[in-house]
C-alpha cells in the first residue's frame, strides 16, 4: 500500500480564484451545477455537491484578520473538498462495496458499482457526497484517484495559484501544517488553527486526509465544529433495536400465549 | 513608460516580485485578474513583504494584502503626488541614485511654468489648438527640434512623439539645489498634495495615506526595494498616462527602478496585448515602435529618419531599424536608390484610433470593417454609439470562435430587441469566419513581462475555422491576384512589391508560422540566414528585419520562443525558457542594480555588475547595458547616437540615458503628472481651477452626451468598472463555457450597505443604473466591500459594475459599457471607463434604451461645459466629431 | 437540456449540456464524463437555494454559511417511508406468525398462514420499493455484492433477502407431510427471526446517518418502527377482519404495539430535543404538522380499538387509523429528516452542546 | 453484477471476502470493481504532448495540450514553466472547455445586406468576395494627396480592430499586409 496521500488547504493562502473548482470540472469533465445567481458574495456554486468537487467558501466578515494593518472588514476564501476521513460516514454506509478506502487512504466512489441508493448521502457529516438527480449516482471527489495512479499530483492542487492547496503525504502534510500553524501564531494571527489534521482534533472522524487551516470557527465556513462518523454512535440504535426485537418477540409470544387458547 | 525609463514595457516580471520588500497594487485588483502571477505577491507576502492594495473597491486582492487603501476612483495622481511630497519632504529618497540616475538634477528653461503658477495648467497652452506647445517644457538652453521630433516612445500602448534633438540637460545642479532643477520643481509642484489634501481629495485617512508613504520609504535603499503593480485600472482614465509617471517618479526617487524586487509592473489583459504593441495592430506604429509617418511632416525617406533618429540614446540606430524593415517587406524591389521603397508606407494626418474610426464608422466614412478576436459591441465604451458604426458600413468582416454580439449586431443588440432598430434595414454584409484556436496553430504571444512564448499546433483545425495567419495570407494572394492586371497604377505596387512568399505546410496548405518569425527576426539578405540580434542589423540593405525588437528571437535559425528548459533547471530570472525582448533581458534598467562604480548596492539585492577583471558588465540577467562599457566611461563632446551613453546611464534608451522624473519632451499634457478630476466626477477639483486634463479627448457629439462636471443632480454616485477572475473581458472567452458562467452567471452591481439604505437596494435583487448613455439592469450585492468615502464631511457612494455581461453566451446581462461616453487620455487615446458618474434605483425599470438610438434617457440641464476647463483653455468647439478637432485632426503631427 | 436564463433582451435561448464538449474534437473520457446532466442544475441545490437577501456576514456567536444547508438532505422520496411501513408490517407478521407456530399451533393456522404470505408479498413490495427508489434500479443485486457490516443498509438488504427467502419457503412448504414440512417449519422460525430484524432495522438505518434530529433519535427510532410494526400488523388485523383466536391475538399484538407506539413517540420528542434547535422540526412547520398527524391517528386507531363492544365498522376505522397512522409516523420521521438537515444550524448546536463526537467521549463503555 | 476481475480473485466479492476473512469489506483490494483495478489517468493514453501557452490573460502560464487520435483529451498547467509552475486560473483551466466546445462554430457564415438570417457558404467562395470587397472599397476610396500635396497613399473607408489575442505572427501579417493596402486604421484592445 503506497503512503497515505491528502489534501492541506491552507485558507490563509487563498485568493478566491477558483481555479481549483474549474480545474477540477476540466479533469473529471463533471457538468455545471447550473446558472443560478445566489447572492451570497462571489459564491455562486454554494455547496459541494454531486457535480461541485470543490467548492470555494467566501466569507465576509466586519470584523479585520490580525494580519490586515488596517480596517474593519475581512474577506475569508476557503476551498472546500470531500476530507476523506479516515472513518468516513459514506464508506462506512454504503451497502454495495461501491465506496472503498483505497491504496491512497481515500476514500473513492466506483461509479460502476454505484447503485444510487443515497444512503452515503445522509450519512456524510459534512454534506460532501451528493447525487444529481438525472444521474442517479452518487459522485464525489476521488482525491484524483486515476491521476494518483501514475503519481500525479490531483487536479485541483496543481492548478492552486497560491499553493493554498497542498497535495501529499500525510504525514509530511501534517507536520508542515503544525509548523505553519506556529508560524502563523508568531506573525499575530494567533487565531489560525488546523481543522481535523488529527484523531486528536476531531476524534468523531479520527482525523481528515483532506484538513484545514481556518481562522474562524468552522460554522462560519459551513463546517461541522465535531463531526462525528454516525457509525460511531449506531451502537446504540443496534441495542435499541435489538430491544424492539425482543419486546416485539415477547408481545408476539405474550399475544399467542394470553389469546390463543382462552376461547 | 516609455516617457520615464526609455521603453513602454513592464520593467520587470512577476516572478520577480518575490523579492520585493513592499508591493503597492493600485489601479490593479491582481490577485482576480491576473492569479497566477498573484502566486508571486503571496510568497514575498510570506517572506515577509508588506502588501498594500489602493483601490476604491475591496476585492480579493485587499482581502490577502496586508493593507486596503480605499481610494475615490480618478483620484490617484492626489494620492501619489502625495506620497511624492512625502518622499521629499521627509527628505526620504535614495540621493545617490536620483543624482545619478535621474533628471532630477537637470535645470530647465525659464519659461517653463508650473501648474502652481497657472492655475492646473502648464505654461505653453495654446488655447487656439485647444493643446500645449511643449517647448517651454524643455531643459534649459536646449533647443527641442522643431515640430518635426516624431518619433513614437517605446510606450506600450500609443507611443508619443518625442523630439529627439540631443535633450541632455546643458545645465545640472548635483546637490539638487537650483530652485530651477527638476528636483526643486518637482518639490513646489507636489508642495500642496499634503496628507490633509490626500484626504479631502482621496477620500483617504490621514493615518493610513502616511502607512503607505512610511511602507515605501521603509522599503527603498540600497538593502530594500520596493515595486508598483498597476494594470488598467490606471490607463483607463483621461490622465491614465499621468498615472503611471506618478509611480515612475516614486520609483525613481526611491531608487526601485531595475532592481531585484523593485520596478514598475504592468499586468495587460490578453494573451499577447504586448505583442500587438511590439508587432503593433496600432495606427501610429511600424513593427518594433517605429513610428509611421505623418503626411505634414515625413515627406521623404530622408527627412523620416532625421526627424527620428535620435542624435544621442539608442535611438541613434534608429536607421538601421527602418531599412531593415523596409527591406523586409519589399525585398529585391527595395534599393538604396528608390529610398528602400519608404514612399510605399500610408501616412497619418492626425489621430485614427479606435475610437475616431467608430464615429467616422458611425457617420458613414468607413465602408468596411475586419474585427478579428475582439468583441467591441461589448467590450468599447457606448456600445450603442459602436453598434451604430456597425450599421452604417458596407461590409463586417468577423473572425472568432462563435457568434459574439459584434456578429450579430443585426440581430441580437438591446436597440433590435427594443425595436428601435429593424434588422431588415441594417444594409451591412456580414461575414463570420470561424478562428482557429490556440491550439490549432503554431505562433507566438508576447506576455507582460515582454516573454515571446511559443504555441505548437497540437491539432488540425476544424470545419472552416482557419487561423487568422492563414486567413491574412490567403487574402493577401488573393488581392495579389486581383491586382495582378492593375500594377500600371503606381498605387498598387506595394501589393505586387510587398514580399508575401511563406512556406505552405500541412494538409491546409497554411503559411508557416515559423517562416513568418524567421521574417521577424532578420535575416542577412545574402543568404538568409537569421541575424543574431539587433546590433547585428545594417542600414545599407544587407539585412531585413521585421520588427528590430524582436531580433534574435530566432538566433541560429533556433525558434528561442519555444525554448522550454524546466524552471529548476536555472536561476529565478530563467533565461533559457522562451525569450524576452530586449536580447533576452528580464529586467529592464539593470545597470541600476549596481552603484555608480559598478557594485551591486547591496548584497542583497545584487543583480548586474561590473567585473573589473574581464571589464564588463555580468550578473544574474543579461545587462540591460553596453556590456563592455564601464562604470566610469564619460562620452565625449562628439559622440553621438549610442556612443553619448556614459557609464553612469542606466536608461539606455532614453536620450540622457537618466529615468525621467520630469519629462521635458513626449507627452501631450505636461511634463509633470497634475491631478485632474475625471471627465464625470462628484467632485470639483480641489487644487486647481482647471477640473479636467485640458488636453483630454472629448467627443461631443449627440449620440455621446456627457454629464455636468461634477454635482450633477441627476448623476449622484461615482461608477467603476472592473472584471472578475471567472470571466474574461467582453466574454467572449469565458460566457460561453458552462465551467466559467456557473461561477459568475449573472450581471450584478456592487454597492455599500449605506447606499443599499439610501436608495432601497436590496441584496439579490434587481437594480436599474443610468447614465446619459444609457440603462442596464443588474443584480445587487449589497457589500460591506464597498465602503463609502467621507470627503469633506460628506459621503461620497461608489458603485461597481463587472463588464463581462452582453445578450449572447451562456449567462446574460446588460453591458455595462453601454453606460460610458467616449473620452479618452491624450497620449494614448485610451478611454476613461474606470470613473464616472451616474445613478442607480431599485427594479428592473430599465427601458432598453440608449441615446444613441432612443434619444434622452433623462431630463436635460445646461451642460455646464465651462466648468470644465479655466477661460483661458477655451471651449472645444462642436465639430463634425466634436472633439478638439484642430488638436486631433491636425494637431497631434 | 436548455434552460432560459432571465435575461429578456435576448433573441436566443441558451442551450447546454453542462459540458459542451464536440466529441469530434475533444474527449470525453473523465472519471464522471458520463455523469449524466440533463437539467441544468442540481436538483436538491436548486430546491434549496434561494437567493440570499441580506448583506453577508455571519452572525456572531451563532454563525453559520448564509443559511445555506451544511449537510445533504436525504434524497429518498415516497418510496422508501413507504418501504419503512411495509417492511415493518411484513417483519412483524413474521414475528407474530413464528410466535403462532408455537405450541399447538392448530387453531392458528389461518393466522400462520396469513402471516407468512403478508411476509412474502411484503417481502416482494419491499424489493420493489427500493428497486423504485434507487438511482439505478438495474444495479438492485449490488446491494448484495458484499457483506459489510458497518453499512445498516447493507444489513438490511440481506435482512430483507433472508426474510423474503425464509417467507418463501415457510409459504411453500409448511404443512406438507414430509421432510419438506419439517424444513418449511423451521423456515417459519427463521422468517420470524428475519422479520424482528426486517421489522426494527430501518430505525437503526435511519438513526445511523448525520441528520441531527436523527442522531439525536438513534435510541428511540428503532423501537418507534419497531412498535409501529406491530401496531400496523394490529391495524391490518383489524381491516382484514379476523375472527375468534386470530383476532383475540393480533389485537393483543396491535394494542401492545400501539401504546409502545405513541410512548416511543413521546420519548423521541423528548430526545431530540435535548438540543432545542435539533428537535424543532418535530414541534414547527409542516414537519411538525405531519408528525402530530401521525401520533393523533395512532392514538385514535388505539381508542377506537378499546371501545368494548366493536362493530365491523369501528374496526375498520380503527384499522385505517392505525395504518394511516403507522405509514404517516414513517412518512413524517422522513420530512422531520429532512428539515433537520437543511437546518445547518441544528447540526452546529448539536455538536456545539456536545452532542457530537464528544458525546461518545463521554461513554466510557464505548 | 458488473465485476469482470481478470485476476484468480473469486468475481463476487462477498467470497473474496471469506477468502480472506475480511469482515467489513471497506478496503478497495476486497470490494474493488476491475474498472477500479485498471484505473488510470488519461493522459497516459496520450499520443503527443504539445507545449502551448495560455491564450486568456497576459500572464502567459504554461499549458500541455495532450492529445490522442487526433482528439484533444487533456490541456493542463506545464510544470516546467517558470511563469506559472503549472498553475491555471479558473480561465486557463478551462482552456479544454474552450478550444473543444460545442459553442466553436465551424461554418462561414454569411448574412446578406438587409437579412435576417445566416447563411453557410463555402470558405473560398467567401475569401474570394472578402477580397473583392476590398479591393473594391479601397478603389473607391483612395485618397492619394491631401490638400496640401502630401502624401497620403491610403484608404480611410477600411479599419480593422483586433490583435491582443492573436498571434505576434499573425500581427505581424495583418500589419504588414493592410498597411500595404494603405489601411492605416488598425487598432487593438491595447487601446481598449
Amino acid at each position: 500500500m503506497a503512503a497515505s496521500k491528502g489534501f492541506f488547504t491552507d485558507t490563509t493562502l487563498c485568493i478566491g480564484c477558483k481555479a481549483c473548482e474549474v480545474a477540477c470540472k476540466q479533469w473529471n469533465q463533471l457538468p455545471d451545477d447550473g446558472f443560478l445567481f445566489s447572492g451570497m458574495s462571489y459564491d455562486n456554486t454554494v455547496h459541494l455537491g454531486g457535480s461541485t468537487w470543490r467548492h470555494v467558501a467566501f466569507v465576509e466578515r466586519p470584523v479585520p484578520l490580525n494580519t490586515q494593518t488596517d480596517g474593519a472588514f475581512s474577506w475569508l476564501f476557503s476551498s472546500d473538498v470531500c476530507k476523506h476521513c479516515a472513518r468516513a460516514g459514506c464508506l462506512e454506509s454504503c451497502p454495495t462495496g461501491a465506496i472503498i478506502r483505497t491504496e491512497f487512504g481515500s476514500v473513492y466512489v466506483q461509479p460502476d458499482v454505484c447503485n444510487g441508493c443515497g444512503y452515503c448521502i445522509v450519512s456524510c457529516p459534512f454534506g460532501v457526497i451528493n447525487r444529481r438527480e438525472e444521474d442517479g449516482r452518487a459522485w464525489k471527489c476521488t482525491l484524483c484517484y486515476d491521476r494518483l495512479r501514475d503519481d500525479l499530483v490531483p487536479a485541483c492542487a496543481k492548478a492552486c495559484p497560491t499553493e493554498s492547496i497542498q497535495f501529499g503525504d500525510l504525514d509530511e502534510l501534517r507536520a508542515h501544517a503544525k509548523e505553519r500553524v506556529e508560524q502563523l501564531h508568531e506573525r499575530g494571527m494567533p487565531e489560525a488553527y488546523l481543522y481535523g489534521a488529527s484523531a486528536d482534533d476531531q476524534p468523531g472522524t479520527e482525523g481528515l486526509n483532506a484538513f484545514f487551516l481556518l481562522v474562524d470557527k468552522p460554522e462560519v465556513y459551513n463546517l461541522p465544529p465535531d463531526p462525528v462518523a454516525p457509525a460511531k454512535k449506531v451502537k446504540d440504535a443496534w441495542l435499541a433495536a435489538g430491544a424492539a426485537a425482543a419486546g416485539m418477540a415477547l408481545a408476539a409470544v405474550g399475544a399467542v400465549f394470553f389469546g390463543g387458547h382462552r376461547a | 513608460m516609455g516617457t520615464s525609463f526609455g521603453r513602454g514595457g513592464a520593467t520587470t516580471f512577476p516572478g520577480d516580485l518575490v523579492n520585493s520588500d513592499v508591493i503597492v497594487i493600485e489601479g490593479s485588483n491582481m490577485a482576480e485578474c491576473h492569479p497566477v502571477a498573484f502566486r508571486w505577491v503571496m510568497q514575498a507576502r510570506e517572506r515577509g513583504a508588506t502588501i498594500i492594495h489602493v483601490d476604491p473597491r475591496f476585492t480579493r486582492t485587499s482581502a490577502v494584502a496586508n493593507l486596503h487603501v480605499p481610494i475615490r476612483a480618478g483620484s490617484d495622481i492626489a494620492f501619489l503626488g502625495g506620497i511624492i511630497r512625502y518622499i521629499i519632504e521627509n527628505e526620504r529618497y535614495f540621493k545617490e541614485y536620483v543624482v545619478n540616475y535621474t533628471n532630477a538634477p537637470a535645470i530647465i528653461g525659464d519659461d517653463f511654468k508650473d501648474t502652481e503658477d497657472l492655475d492646473g495648467v502648464f505654461s505653453g497652452w495654446d488655447k487656439k489648438k485647444g493643446k500645449y506647445e511643449t517647448r517651454t517644457w524643455m531643459y534649459k538652453d536646449v533647443d527641442p527640434e522643431p515640430a518635426g521630433g516624431t518619433r513614437e516612445s517605446e510606450a506600450g500602448e500609443k507611443g508619443q512623439p518625442i523630439q529627439r534633438n540631443p535633450i541632455q540637460a546643458e545645465h545640472t545642479d548635483e546637490t539638487l539645489q537650483h530652485p530651477r532643477c527638476v528636483f526643486q520643481i518637482l518639490k513646489k509642484h507636489y508642495s500642496r498634495y499634503t496628507p490633509e489634501l490626500v484626504e479631502e481629495t482621496c477620500g483617504i485617512p490621514r493615518y493610513l495615506f502616511l502607512k503607505v508613504a512610511e511602507a515605501l520609504c521603509r522599503n527603498s535603499g540600497r538593502e530594500r526595494t520596493g515595486a508598483f503593480v498597476y494594470a488598467v485600472g490606471w490607463t483607463q482614465h483621461t490622465v491614465g498616462v499621468q498615472y503611471i509617471r506618478s509611480a515612475a517618479i516614486i520609483q525613481l526617487l526611491l531608487g526601485n527602478m531595475g532592481r531585484p524586487g523593485g520596478g514598475i509592473m504592468a499586468l495587460r489583459g490578453h494573451a499577447s496585448i504586448q505583442g500587438s504593441t511590439d508587432i503593433p495592430t496600432l495606427y501610429n506604429l511600424l513593427p518594433g515602435y517605429l513610428p509611421m509617418p505623418k503626411a505634414k511632416h515625413d515627406k521623404d525617406l530622408a527627412t523620416y529618419l532625421r526627424l527620428n533618429t535620435s542624435p544621442s540614446g539608442w535611438w541613434g540606430e534608429f536607421p538601421k531599424y527602418m531599412i531593415s524593415m523596409l527591406k523586409a517587406w519589399y525585398g529585391d524591389a527595395a534599393t538604396k536608390e528608390n529610398d528602400w521603397r519608404y514612399d510605399y508606407l500610408p501616412t497619418l494626418t492626425g489621430d485614427h484610433s479606435h475610437m475616431n474610426t467608430v464615429v467616422d464608422m458611425a457617420d458613414g466614412a468607413v465602408k468596411g470593417y475586419f474585427v478579428m478576436g475582439e468583441n467591441p459591441a461589448v467590450g468599447s465604451m457606448n456600445g450603442a454609439l459602436q453598434r451604430k458604426g456597425l450599421r452604417q458600413l458596407d461590409w463586417l468582416v468577423v473572425r472568432d470562435f462563435q457568434l459574439i454580439e459584434t456578429a450579430e449586431f443585426w440581430r441580437d443588440a438591446p436597440e433590435i430587441a427594443r425595436g428601435d432598430v429593424k434588422t431588415k434595414d441594417i444594409k451591412t454584409e456580414v461575414f463570420f469566419f470561424p478562428g482557429a484556436a490556440h491550439t490549432e496553430k503554431d505562433g507566438s504571444f508576447t506576455n507582460t513581462q515582454r516573454m515571446l512564448q511559443w504555441h505548437h499546433k497540437a491539432v488540425e483545425p476544424r470545419g472552416d475555422s482557419r487561423s487568422e495567419l492563414d486567413f491574412i495570407f490567403k487574402l493577401g494572394q488573393r488581392l495579389k491576384e486581383l491586382y495582378a492586371n492593375e500594377y500600371g497604377q503606381i498605387r498598387n505596387w506595394p501589393i505586387r512589391d510587398m514580399t508575401w512568399d511563406y512556406p505552405e505546410i500541412g494538409p491546409l496548405k497554411e503559411p508557416s508560422a515559423e517562416a513568418v518569425l524567421h521574417e521577424i527576426n532578420g535575416y542577412t539578405v545574402a543568404d538568409r540566414k537569421p541575424v543574431e540580434g539587433y546590433s547585428s542589423l545594417k542600414d545599407d540593405g544587407s539585412t531585413a528585419c521585421g520588427c528590430w525588437i524582436y531580433s534574435g528571437c530566432y538566433r541560429g535559425g533556433k525558434n528561442m520562443t519555444a525554448r522550454r528548459k524546466p524552471y529548476w533547471e536555472q536561476n529565478h530570472l530563467a533565461p533559457e525558457w522562451a525569450w524576452v525582448w530586449p536580447h533576452n533581458r528580464r529586467i529592464l534598467y539593470n545597470r541600476a542594480s549596481a552603484d555608480p562604480n559598478g557594485a551591486p548596492w547591496s548584497e542583497r539585492k545584487k543583480l548586474v555588475w561590473w567585473d573589473e577583471q574581464k571589464q564588463e558588465w555580468t550578473g544574474l540577467d543579461q545587462p540591460d547595458f553596453i556590456v563592455k562599457r564601464g562604470p566610469s566611461h564619460r562620452p565625449s563632446k562628439e559622440a553621438r547616437g549610442k556612443e553619448t551613453i556614459s557609464g553612469v546611464d542606466p536608461f539606455i534608451m532614453q536620450a540622457d540615458g537618466k529615468g525621467w522624473i520630469y519629462v521635458a519632451t513626449g507627452l501631450q499634457d505636461g511634463p509633470l503628472p497634475t491631478h485632474y478630476e475625471p471627465q464625470e466626477s462628484i467632485a470639483k477639483n480641489p487644487l486647481y481651477g482647471q477640473q479636467c486634463n485640458p488636453e483630454r479627448m472629448e467627443w461631443i457629439r449627440k449620440d455621446n452626451p456627457y454629464h455636468q462636471p461634477y454635482d450633477d443632480p441627476r448623476f449622484p454616485y461615482l461608477i467603476t468598472t472592473y472584471r472578475l477572475t471567472e470571466h474574461h473581458t467582453a466574454g467572449g472567452m469565458s460566457r460561453w463555457l458552462s465551467w466559467l458562467s456557473e461561477l459568475q452567471p449573472e450581471m450584478f452591481c456592487e454597492i455599500s450597505p449605506e447606499l443599499a439604505e439610501e436608495r432601497g437596494l436590496k441584496n439579490g435583487e434587481w437594480a436599474t443604473i443610468r447614465t446619459m448613455r444609457g440603462e442596464i439592469e443588474t443584480r445587487v450585492l449589497v457589500t460591506r466591500r464597498m465602503q463609502p468615502l467621507r470627503i469633506k464631511g460628506k459621503l461620497v457612494h461608489q458603485i461597481g459594475l463587472p463588464y463581462h455581461w452582453s445578450t449572447k453566451g451562456l449567462v446574460r446581462g446588460d453591458a455595462a459599457n453601454d453606460l460610458i461616453g467616449f473620452v479618452a487620455d491624450p497620449n494614448v487615446s485610451i478611454q476613461e471607463s474606470k470613473a464616472f458618474t451616474g445613478n442607480i434605483e431599485p427594479g428592473r425599470k430599465s427601458k432598453g434604451r440608449r441615446h444613441a438610438t432612443s434619444g434622452r434617457l433623462v431630463k436635460k440641464l445646461p451642460s455646464r461645459e465651462q466648468d470644465r476647463d479655466l477661460p483661458k483653455v477655451g471651449h472645444k468647439p462642436e465639430s463634425k466629431h466634436g472633439y478638439k478637432a484642430e488638436q486631433t485632426k491636425e494637431g497631434n503631427i | 437540456m436548455s434552460t432560459t436564463v432571465r435575461y429578456k433582451n435576448s433573441v436566443e435561448r441558451v442551450y447546454t449540456d453542462g459540458r459542451d464538449i464536440d466529441t469530434e474534437a475533444g474527449d470525453l473520457t473523465g472519471e464522471a464524463a458520463d455523469q449524466r446532466a440533463s437539467g441544468s442544475t442540481d436538483k436538491h441545490l436548486k430546491e434549496q437555494m434561494q437567493v440570499w437577501r441580506q448583506a453577508p456576514g455571519p452572525r456572531t456567536g451563532d454563525p453559520a454559511y448564509y443559511n445555506v444547508p451544511m449537510l445533504n438532505e436525504p434524497v429518498w422520496e415516497w418510496a422508501i417511508p413507504t418501504y419503512y411501513y411495509v417492511g415493518g408490517l411484513t417483519g412483524a407478521a413474521l414475528v407474530l406468525g413464528a410466535a403462532s407456530q408455537m405450541g399447538d399451533a392448530g387453531g392458528r393456522k389461518e393466522l400462520i398462514r396469513r402471516c407468512h404470505w403478508i411476509g412474502l408479498i411484503g417481502a416482494g413490495i419491499s424489493g420493489g420499493l427500493l428497486i423504485y427508489d434507487l438511482g439505478v434500479p438495474s444495479r438492485f443485486f449490488n446491494m448484495l455484492r458484499v457483506f459489510r457490516p458497518t453499512s445498516v443498509m447493507n444489513m438490511g438488504a440481506w435482512i430483507l433477502t433472508g426474510a423474503g427467502g425464509t417467507a418463501f419457503l415457510a409459504v411453500v412448504l409448511r404443512g406438507r407431510e414430509n421432510r419438506f414440512g419439517a424444513a418449511g417449519e423451521i423456515a417459519g422460525y427463521l422468517a420470524g427471526m428475519f422479520g424482528a430484524g426486517l421489522a426494527t432495522y430501518t430505525g437503526v438505518l435511519t438513526a445511523n446517518t448525520a441528520v441531527p434530529v436523527w442522531q439525536a433519535s438513534r435510541r428511540v427510532l428503532p423501537i418507534l418502527f419497531g412498535t409501529s410494526a406491530m401496531s400496523s400488523v394490529g391495524a391490518l388485523f383489524e381491516l382484514l377482519g379476523g375472527k375468534g383466536e386470530e383476532r383475540r391475538l393480533t389485537k393483543i399484538f396491535g394494542t401492545a404495539g400501539q401504546i409502545a407506539e405513541f410512548a416511543a413517540s413521546v420519548a423521541m420528542e423528548k430526545q431530540a430535543s435535548v438540543v432545542p434547535r435539533v428537535g424543532r422540526p418535530l414541534k414547527k412547520g409542516l414537519s411538525g404538522f405531519v408528525w402530530r398527524a401521525a401520533m393523533t391517528l395512532t392514538a385514535a386507531g388505539l381508542v377506537l380499538g378499546l371501545i368494548p363492544k366493536p362493530t365491523r365498522r369501528r374496526r375498520l376505522a380503527a384499522g385505517i387509523a392505525g395504518t394511516l397512522g403507522s405509514a404517516l409516523m414513517r412518512a413524517s420521521v422522513e420530512h422531520i429528516g429532512t428539515a433537520s438537515a437543511r437546518d445547518a444550524r441544528a447540526s452546529f448546536q448539536q455538536q456545539r452542546a456536545g452532542y457530537g463526537a464528544a458525546e461518545i467521549a463521554r461513554q466510557p463503555n464505548q | 453484477m458488473s465485476d469482470h476481475n481478470g485476476s484468480s480473485a473469486p468475481v463476487w466479492p462477498v467470497l473474496r471476502q471469506f477468502a480472506k476473512g475480511d469482515l467489513f469489506a471497506l478496503d478497495g483490494s476486497t470490494a474493488g470493481s476491475s474498472r477500479t483495478e485498471s484505473l488510470a489517468s488519461r493522459t497516459k493514453t496520450a499520443d503527443r504532448v504539445v507545449g502551448s501557452v495560455c491564450p486568456y490573460c497576459a500572464v502567459g502560464c504554461g499549458q500541455l495540450v495532450y492529445v490522442k487520435d487526433e482528439k484533444i483529451i487533456d490541456i493542463e498547467g506545464d510544470p516546467a514553466s517558470p511563469v506559472s509552475n503549472g498553475c491555471l486560473c479558473p480561465k486557463g483551466a478551462a482552456t479544454f472547455q474552450l478550444v473543444t466546445g460545442s459553442h466553436r462554430v465551424s461554418d462561414v457564415l454569411y448574412r446578406r445586406p438587409h437579412g435576417t438570417e445566416w447563411e453557410k457558404i463555402p470558405l473560398e467562395q467567401a475569401m474570394d468576395m472578402v477580397a473583392e470587397r476590398v479591393k473594391r472599397t479601397r478603389d473607391e476610396n483612395w485618397e492619394d494627396r491631401d490638400k496640401d500635396g502630401n502624401p497620403l497613399r491610403r484608404t480611410m473607408a477600411i479599419a480593422h480592430l483586433g490583435g491582443a489575442t492573436l498571434d505576434n505572427e499573425e500581427n505581424y501579417l495583418i500589419k504588414k499586409l493592410f498597411t500595404n493596402l494603405g489601411i492605416v486604421q488598425v487598432e487593438n484592445q491595447a487601446r481598449i
